[in-house]
């Protein structure tokens, strides 16, 4: 039971910090479909650095600053050029997943082999008290990226829904002429939203890369951002709930795969479909009483 | 077919158990030891099914389990990603041998290798080091031969002298196929007795067919008649295009024959049954290596289909000849060109 | 009470004489926005609906449009109970609405928008536009049924809903507060179209805060009051203002009046000079242009902006609060170029009440977050935000502001419109201003509440603060301002002071206007883009 | 040159076919992001059924009927029950793409061939007369699917522009709660337009398979739904424009693939980024002009 919990935590944690970047911007009125273009390119990033400078944390600042760059330049794209939302972050991921493979090939460039690993750290902090306690104590025992994720829940929460900041970000979000009324620069809060969007995905790319598999692999990713998507949508655009969200996924890949392991005959690509089988079935369900920030994905087109 | 390690697809990776501590490496232990009959595990990262690469290579996996009278478990779609996590919770319990049926696992196994030294992890189609361990090794597949067999076939078989590939995206093994073409090309003349040209298409992807039909009708169009592809499960389109347009074919990877029995001349393809059936005979014989057992022609561990689909007596003898040479040394496949991607 | 006999209207034979309501009642959460209405209205009569702001108007329109559901209560068509669930429920039964805000889809033309209601699934009936032409002609005005909607103005949109409306054979069609989005000289074109309605057997509703629009256009009257009738009145036997103020909101202080009677100027050339507009010309994105504006304002006065609406008014509150920076001319805050004060500075300094309270709240936010909104300013804001410190200035405003809202929590969209606007205007009025832009402020706003933010101006202005106020009300201006600058096809046309503003003098101003007529005479205003404020070129 | 402009057809079919059906439900205010994975599942169809019945026309007119099932469904999800348009759309792809895949299994059986083959039939209609123009003859040298396709754009414009229902349904894309209180039935009219939308997708599926490579492969669709939606941003969701976009888009596939067929060395991955590097460049610059249908994406949230 310890063991699917932990496993469900390490596979809730990049959902957490995609969730997160995506509600930030998000809340700001802007729809960051790039999350998962973000997260592989800071994974190759975090990857690249952390194994050329054998440090991880050298990897995990690289990360974030080209989150930060991606974020920014997505969010110009978006808002000041008014680019469609959908189409330029579909446009973007697919992108990313050439541009890293091939930068893959170039950076490795030995015959075939296509990964790059990083050096062997400490995976995991053991927080001692705390990692002890029964069920609940694989919380406990992650990667220190897996306790910044935690710790961004209460930040985000406090930071959109208890400071002037926050509530200003929201009501661009909700309604970006109202703000604007109010003196608000609607344009600049919406592209700098992008990019703590892009450091959150960022540090969820990293994550995989350091606090889990430790290498970096074409579309490693894997579609963790769009699940990031339903987190959102499921977590009601709140902190808190992308947590709760963010397990429940988590949960369910960890249940799948300990079924499959035991052999149970389900065949793999119905494993695979789980999670986008719980996401449609969850979405439809959620449906009728998600409120998405009104402006959500709507480009910015003040009158004056 | 293609390459294994090309064709993952972009369906979601969960994330892994996590890795348990690793336990305590005893020290200066040799390889371990053969047993009577080991366990034995293939993995696949994608679905057997997905193309004769994986079909075929599960086949000859049985073929070794036979050798060794064990029974062929097979795990598929294995996602690189989940590579790692997957070889130690097979080290972990304990299997003897874990062959890893894709170059893409290579990280994952020099990786893991060193927490399980009981196991053998064995790696096929290419490795690019052993990193001094002593339970890896690995069946290396020399790409440019690959090509260089498929452009001569290609180039003997053609009467405009213009031969075209359809490759898919640049990743090593594409790049080597390919400079293995060029290089044939350059030495047409002599080789084969004819100039050649020799063009190449990329399309991006192992597994857009409409586009690599594309490819193959722009390469058509520009006077090719006999074409060949390194894109996986996208070369059917280039297949269709030939079909469509009554130009030749040399199959890759697999025979090919059955998929257009009236366009393909012949295939150029991986041994996988010799090169399993070697895995289970050294073993058997406690005789397997820490080492990179190289796959070729001269080894055939690359072999081209007999009888032909298409017969033509002078394009067998041509490669006759060829195949004869590189054998006596007398051709030497330059096994570091790649081409420009 | 009150259910009225079929009048002399001769329509068409048995189509519904009389539309009435019993015992409505419709609750929002603990609000009772309608609490028991009887009402009835009747062909060939033209009825006035009054009431303050959260009075339960709109509601009831939006019951009988189908929009909205009864609680309890019945709504009867001849006498018959209908069920009105929905608004095509509602068209069968020959009740038309045109809301507040246009249902008309933008983004089609004229003759789209009517065809939406024929039902046809086939090629668009070709004769409909002509059907349409003769239709407006028939009440009065034209229109050109092929231009889009989004060019019109919102006084042909209007007109639109109307001729559908009566080409769809509506027997009752029913305004929410349709002179609000108008400027005055359209006002009397619209009471004759709705007077023409009447005489083609239509029975017409109208809601407004015009006591005086009411008492001289309508055949009957009634005053809602928190979601019950309070007063029903013939044309013969219409009570005095004074007395229809009482009903509708208690007892008026109508010291306010007085505000403006301090003739003499309290601001001379030697006033600090606050903003300074110099040679301002060209037009903001989607705008129209200004030519060579130049303009000073002074600390604690207040200037009046007169003109038609469309001739740069929205121009210059844009060009005001630094939402357009303009390429040519230069604007000055005490001296230093608006660009250059910083954003944050500028929320602090600069209230902004814009023309339309649509836009100028976020309506997913509460109460309190869109009152304190310009308090937390982007990087001054205190961290924690004192939640506790917000709601509770809050509870201040809405107190001395009025607004009328179950809590300061409550969601803003779901105010009634008066209110939301007094959210704005409580929002941007308890800042420390040095410059106020209102935009037609009173917009919507009932009688008392009119009166209250006309004190609150001059308040603010005494305190020191430069405000700059627009209002298509002369009279409204006159009592306001200190100085009343005219604005005519993006050029100020004259500033005039108190003593020499006057409805002629200023009229005379305006004329150069676009979209005005010489006579500007209660004649109908002929629709499409000639008189629109949206042709620059427009002949005056 | 006359072989490029045969190319370029062969490509802009399926983009056009797609971009048609996005631009039904687009104008009814559904993003139908689905259309890559109504494509995949239509091919699979049309390829099963056709191998097993030997006829073309069977497999097109199952390929159809899939697509209207599929539409009606996700229509339903996205429109009653509120599901977010991205998120259902974008897993649903997913789906697509993992189920196609193992039902491709399962028909043809482990160990089988990986592809499922159409019965060569007739591939190209040749319309003698106009086949022989220079230069544009090879318009009408082409699958009969094709013509469909270059018909459905003056019969899409004119139900959309100049017919009742048409202007009903774009009221319903442009301002729902106006649309509603004129009396229309928004829910209905937008799941409806999901159901055509599925239809044309389903039919530029079936092209792919039975038009163009004569087998169902993985993952064949390889993007198109997504290029699809550039298409109706550049197209400007209107039919004709469209169709431009979508020769545009086909024309830069085949000739980045003659010039490399000539030998020139252009680098492969430029080749392969081209399309979405145009998509982001056309979508940059289409951005600020671009005015997509004011409720496109939009939950339909009415007021009771
Ligand atoms: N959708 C809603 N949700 C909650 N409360 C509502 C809603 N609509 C109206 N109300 C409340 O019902 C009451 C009556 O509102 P209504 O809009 O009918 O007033 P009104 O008479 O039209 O006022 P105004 O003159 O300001 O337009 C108000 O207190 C308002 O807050
Ligand atoms: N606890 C609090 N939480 C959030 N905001 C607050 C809090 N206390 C004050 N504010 C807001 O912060 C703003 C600035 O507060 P304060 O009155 O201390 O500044 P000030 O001295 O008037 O400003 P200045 O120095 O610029 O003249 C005020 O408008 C107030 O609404
Ligand atoms: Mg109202
Ligand atoms: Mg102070």
């Amino acid at each position: 039971m310890t063991d699917i919990i932990a496993a469900s935590v390490l596979a809730a944690v990049p959902l957490l910090l995609a969730a997160l970047g995506g509600i930030i911007a998000e809340r700001a009125g802007v729809l960051n479909i790039g999350l998962e273009g973000m997260m592989l390119s800071a994974a190759l990033v975090a990857a690249w650095v952390a194994a050329s400078a054998a440090t991880e944390v050298a990897g995990i600042a690289a990360a974030v600053g080209i989150g930060l760059v991606l974020g920014l330049s997505l969010g110009g794209i978006m808002v000041a050029l008014r680019g469609d939302q959908v189409v330029v972050g579909i446009a973007f991921n697919i992108l990313a997943l050439g541009l890293t493979s091939y930068a893959l090939d170039v950076i490795t460039g030995r015959g075939g082999l296509q990964a790059l690993s990083v050096p062997s750290g400490s995976i995991r902090a053991r927080i001692p008290g705390l990692a002890d306690i029964p069920w609940i104590g694989a919380f406990f025992d992650q990667h220190y990226l897996a306790y910044v994720a935690y710790a961004l829940v209460p930040i985000l929460f406090y930071a959109l829904f208890r400071t002037g900041l926050g509530t200003r970000l929201r009501a661009c979000g909700e309604f970006a002429e109202g703000a604007r009324a109010t003196g608000l620069n609607v344009l600049r809060t919406r592209i700098l939203a992008m990019g703590a969007s892009g450091v959150l995905a960022a540090l969820a790319g990293a994550y995989l890369v350091v606090g889990d598999i430790r290498l970096f692999q074409q579309n490693m990713s894997g579609g963790r951002g769009y699940i990031a998507l339903a987190v959102i949508i499921l977590g009601r655009w709140a902190p808190f709930g992308s947590l709760g969200a963010a397990a429940l996924f988590g949960a369910s890949v960890a249940i799948s795969f300990d079924v499959q392991a035991r052999g149970v005959g389900i065949p793999s690509q119905v494993v695979i479909a789980m999670p986008y089988i719980v996401t449609l079935i969850a979405i439809a369900i959620a449906g009728k009483r998600a409120r998405p920030p009104a402006e959500e994905g709507r480009p910015l087109q003040l009158s004056n | 077919g293609g390459d294994g390690e090309t064709a993952a697809p972009p369906a979601p990776a969960p994330a892994p158990e996590p890795p348990p501590p690793p336990p305590p490496a005893p020290a200066g232990e040799g390889p371990p030891q053969a047993k009577p009959s080991p366990r034995i595990v293939q993995l696949h990262p994608d679905a057997v099914t997905a193309g004769g690469w994986y079909r075929d290579g599960t086949a000859a996996f049985e073929k070794m389990a036979a050798i060794l009278g064990s029974e062929a478990v097979v795990l598929e779609r294995i996602t690189y990603d989940e590579g790692p996590a997957t070889l130690r919770r097979l080290g972990q319990e304990g299997w003897d041998i874990i062959v890893s049926h894709s170059s893409g696992y290579e990280s994952a196994v020099l990786e893991v290798a060193p927490e399980f030294p009981d196991t053998w992890f064995l790696i096929y189609s290419d490795l690019s080091t052993t990193n001094d361990l002593p339970n890896v090794a690995g069946w290396a597949v020399n790409w440019n031969e690959v090509g260089y067999m498929a452009a001569a076939i290609a180039c003997a078989a053609s009467s405009t002298g213009e031969i075209g590939m359809v490759n898919s995206a640049p990743i090593p093994a594409m790049t080597r196929w390919g400079g293995g073409s060029t290089q044939l090309a350059e030495d047409s003349e002599a080789v084969v007795g004819k100039p050649c040209n020799f063009n190449v298409v990329w399309t991006g992807n192992f597994f857009d067919a409409a586009a690599a039909k594309q490819a193959a009708l722009s390469m058509i169009n520009n006077d090719a008649d006999v074409l060949f592809d390194a894109a996986d499960a996208a070369g059917a389109g280039a297949v269709e295009a030939a079909v469509q347009e009554g130009t030749k074919y040399i199959g890759g990877v697999v025979d090919q024959c059955d998929q257009a029995p009236e366009t393909i001349v012949t295939s150029v393809i991986m041994n996988f049954d010799i090169a399993y059936a070697q895995m289970g005979n050294l073993y058997k014989d406690g005789e397997l290596e820490p080492i990179v057992y190289p796959e070729n022609v001269a080894n055939e561990g690359i072999l081209v289909t007999r009888p032909f689909c298409n017969p033509d007596p002078d394009v067998e003898a041509t490669l006759d000849d060829i195949i004869a040479k590189i054998g006596a040394g007398e051709i030497v496949v330059d096994a570091t060109r790649e081409i420009e991607p | 009470m009150n259910v009225v006999p079929g009048s002399s209207a001769n329509g068409p034979a048995g189509t519904g004489r009389s539309l009435s309501v019993k015992g409505l009642v419709k609750h929002f959460g603990r609000v009772k926005a309608n609490d028991g209405i009887d009402v009835s209205f009747s062909s060939g009569e033209v009825h006035a609906l009054l009431g303050e702001n959260g009075a339960g108007k709109s509601t009831l329109i939006k019951i009988l449009a189908g929009v909205y559901h009864q609680d309890s209560g019945e709504i009867l068509i001849d006498g018959q109970p209908v069920r009105i669930d929905n608004p095509s429920h509602a068209r069968r039964h020959g009740i038309a609405v045109v809301h507040q805000h246009s249902t008309l889809i933008p983004r089609l033309s004229v003759v789209e928008n009517v065809s939406l209601q024929e039902g046809g699934a086939g090629p668009l009936d070709r004769t409909l536009a002509q059907r349409l032409v003769s239709t407006a002609e028939r009440l009065g005005f034209e229109l050109d049924p092929s231009s889009d909607v989004e060019t019109l103005t919102v006084g042909d949109r209007q007109r639109v809903e109307i001729a559908r409306a009566f080409l769809a054979d509506a027997r009752f069609i029913i305004l929410d507060e349709p002179t609000t989005i108008l400027a005055p000289t359209e006002r009397d074109a619209l009471f004759g179209l709705l007077a023409r309605l009447a005489s083609e057997a239509v029975g017409v509703v109208f809601v407004t805060h015009h006591l005086r629009e009411a008492i001289e256009n309508s055949e009957r009257m009634t005053v809602l009051r928190r979601g019950t009738v309070v007063g029903h009145f013939k044309r013969a036997a219409i009570p005095s203002e004074r007395e229809l103020v009482r009903l509708m909101v208690g007892e008026l202080d109508l010291a306010g009046r007085s505000l403006a009677q301090t003739d003499a100027p309290r601001t001379d050339e030697t006033t600090t000079e606050c903003i300074r507009i110099a040679g301002v010309s060209g037009a903001p994105e989607d705008g129209r242009p200004l030519h060579g504006l130049d303009l000073s304002i002074r600390r604690g006065e207040v200037l009046g902006i007169a003109g038609v609406e469309g001739n740069g008014q929205q121009e210059l509150a844009a060009l005001l609060t630094g939402a357009w920076a303009p390429a040519v001319g230069s604007i000055e805050l005490e001296g230093r170029p608006l660009k250059n004060v910083p954003s944050g500075e500028r929320i602090k300094l600069l209230g902004d009440v814009p023309d339309d309270h649509m836009f100028a709240t976020a309506d997913e936010l509460t109460v309190w977050e869109n009152v304190g909104l310009s308090e937390m300013a982007w990087w001054r804001a205190r961290t924690p935000l004192n939640t506790r410190f917000f709601r509770q200035v809050a509870r201040e405003r809405v107190r001395e502001f009025d607004i009328r809202t179950p809590s300061v929590d409550g969601l803003v969209g779901q105010l009634s419109g008066g209110n939301r606007r007094r959210v704005v205007i409580a929002r941007e009025l308890s800042k420390q201003l040095k410059i106020l832009v209102a935009s037609y402020p009173t917009k919507g706003l009932d009688v008392r509440s009119a009166e209250q933010v006309k004190r609150w101006t001059r308040e603010l202005a005494e305190s020191g603060t430069a405000v700059v106020y627009m209002s298509s009300e002369l009279e409204e201006l006159i009592e306001v301002s200190d100085r009343i600058a005219v604005l005519a096809r993006g050029r100020i046309a004259g500033v005039l002071a108190t003593g020499e503003a006057t409805v002629d003098t200023i009229g005379a101003l305006m004329l150069g206007a676009t979209g005005v007529r010489a006579t500007g005479g209660p004649e109908i205003t002929p629709s499409g883009r000639e008189d629109g404020p949206d042709s620059p070129s427009g002949q005056s």
